[in-house]
């Protein structure tokens, strides 16, 4: 990440992006290679205080705390000016103004190199996919009682129009008028409640043999779902469908 | 994928297409493999169907060919493991939507005044929530009054139902089902047996 | 165990847990499978470790171990084949994010003064932003004045960096040495200039 610059004379400089005053600090002091334990303060806050009127004659926003971290810099500089008072014993005010800021400097430091180990992971990451979610979602008011898909219902009729086959096919016109769906609706509900345990689909189009008679009897177990007359159940998925009436309150 | 001209290897082909299978939710249809492998079609088919054989036994996972392209999912015998898993995740098509889809499966391009004829119930919401779902699809105007939409299923639809394609479903055209009109409402309540 | 002490021969679990693998999108715990199928999570285990050496080699898959869970994903040296097919966005974090997300990380619970403090800014808008993408969360309030949110990183956070448990976060070491090369300013283009 670096900003980039273009000057009036038309170079184009870029600057790399600080996150924020000790990560530019951090990289003045690297960046010359000198003991982070014996910083030379003088130096590196003129640095630092240039880099900022840089950025500033840019018209760069630049945050708030890069000002505090310049102030606390010509603090410790100051402060390295004065004689060094007569110690009097382990007084910890003897001690290096510049202490602090290092502690913190390299506390600093050990998170910067640790999200680089963590870019690095993430690298490696995006170079893996895994699937996403399928869609599961709802596809209508829940107010179904049925234990099975539509999947399940036509395969069920595939199942048995493909068992009825071909060949046994005397689909004509008038069979066509012999059954109506109201008819067959009466049938199937009348054979539906002699069996209180409920009934298999398959046993329900054991006798008829015309596809149109599987077709209707299809039609007719949906209609009486609908009309929550009736519910339909499958212990295990692809097995037998049962179907059972729904008890009058 | 210019540079990727690389040779692949058999095996290096089959893992590669295995990936992608696996990550791509839809059917994936030869052609999008070949050109992203910017290999032949032959070459990628016939790595496919070897990658399907090592999927055909023993197996979670199995590559289905469906509505012209191929999909990992997984076998149907293990749905019971997968809904313990999922649990209240796995969603049902409602029971007005299983209706409405598979008469129009059986009799597309129908219009929705045909539906709720068979039906006996008007299909607005299901209509709605099935093309949102995108499991049917308007298929142009009928030439009638008002000039009516009708509708089919969808790519989609097959997928679903785990169809490859339409002539998979039971043969319906020539047995008929009842004509909207004569369907008649079915048992407006209590005029028949199941009394209320 | 009720009904579905169904026994499972070793073959058939490891086919089961391909099933489920493959279903979640997330990484997946031991339990959760030993759960859903009703099994002890040492058989669950000892079949799970099986099956990823049946994907060790050879494959387009892995499993890898992930979040405290198990994954079924690709394996790295195809990214540019899914690449080609899906064109996939994904993001990459920012620089204050991975700062900010380490500090966490490695400190937590930790409150936001205290990670300004360690940045040396102010990281309302990163963490707002970490917290928003699930990759830390409020872990309660610390006992001192203001009683300021304390925060940590999530199983999302594991999740994103491939990490399978914090354990697994590389050993924080001070760099007190001046590095030669490493400290060169990054002026020209570094890697991370894509992001944007």
């Amino acid at each position: 990440m670096a900003i980039e610059l273009i000057q009036q004379s038309g170079y184009t400089i870029k600057l790399p992006a600080f996150e924020g005053p000790l990560d530019l600090l951090l990289h003045l002091i690297r960046e010359r290679k000198v003991d982070i334990y014996d910083i030379p303060i003088a130096e590196v806050t003129e640095q630092y205080i240039s880099y900022l009127s840089l950025m500033e004659s840019l018209d760069l926003n630049i945050a708030g705390e890069f000002f505090v971290m310049a102030s606390t810099l010509l603090e410790i500089k100051s402060r390295m000016l004065l004689p060094i008072p007569p110690s009097e014993g382990d007084n910890e005010e003897g001690a290096d103004p510049r202490a602090e800021l290092i502690e913190r400097l390299l506390e600093y430091e050990r998170f910067k190199n640790a999200s680089e180990s963590l870019k690095e992971f993430e690298e490696e990451r995006r170079k893996v996919f895994w699937r996403i979610a399928d869609d599961l979602q709802n596809y209508d008011a829940p107010v179904m009682p049925l234990n099975l898909e539509a999947m399940d219902l036509l395969f069920a009729l595939q199942q048995m129009l493909a068992d009825v086959g071909e060949g046994t096919e005397e689909v004509t016109s008038i069979e066509r008028q012999k059954i109506s769906l109201r008819m067959k609706m009466r049938q199937v509900w009348g054979r539906i409640k002699s069996v209180p345990d409920g009934i298999g689909f398959r046993e329900l189009v054991d006798d008829p043999k015309s596809r149109i008679e599987i077709v209707m009897t299809f039609l007719a177990i949906l209609e009486l779902l609908r009309l929550g007359k009736i519910k339909a159940r499958q212990k295990k998925a692809l097995g037998e469908i049962n179907i059972q009436a729904v008890k009058e309150q | 994928m210019e540079e990727s001209t690389q040779v692949f290897s058999v095996d290096k082909l089959k893992a590669a297409i295995e990936c992608m299978l696996f990550v791509t939710p839809q059917p994936l249809a030869i052609k999008q493999i070949a050109e992203a492998l910017n290999l032949d079609e032959a070459t990628v088919e016939k790595a496919l169907q070897e990658l399907r054989m090592d999927y055909a036994e023993g197996r979670g996972l199995q590559i289905l060919h469906i509505a012209g392209g191929y999909q990992m999912c997984t076998r149907p015998e293990f749905v019971d493991c997968i809904t313990a898993l999922l649990k209240p995740t796995r969603t049902r098509m409602s029971r007005a939507a299983l209706e409405t889809v598979a008469i129009i499966a059986y009799r597309q391009p129908i219009t929705q005044p045909e539906i709720d004829a068979i039906r006996g119930v008007n299909s607005d919401g299901v209509v709605k929530t099935l093309t949102e779902r995108n499991l049917i699809t308007q298929m142009g105007r009928k030439d009638s009054p008002g000039r009516p939409i009708l509708y089919g299923t969808t790519e989609e639809f097959l997928n679903h139902f785990g169809l490859s394609d339409l002539s998979r479903l039971p043969e319906l055209t020539d047995v008929t089902l009842p004509e909207p009109d004569q369907a008649v409402l079915p048992m407006e309540q209590p005029a028949e047996a199941p009394e209320k």
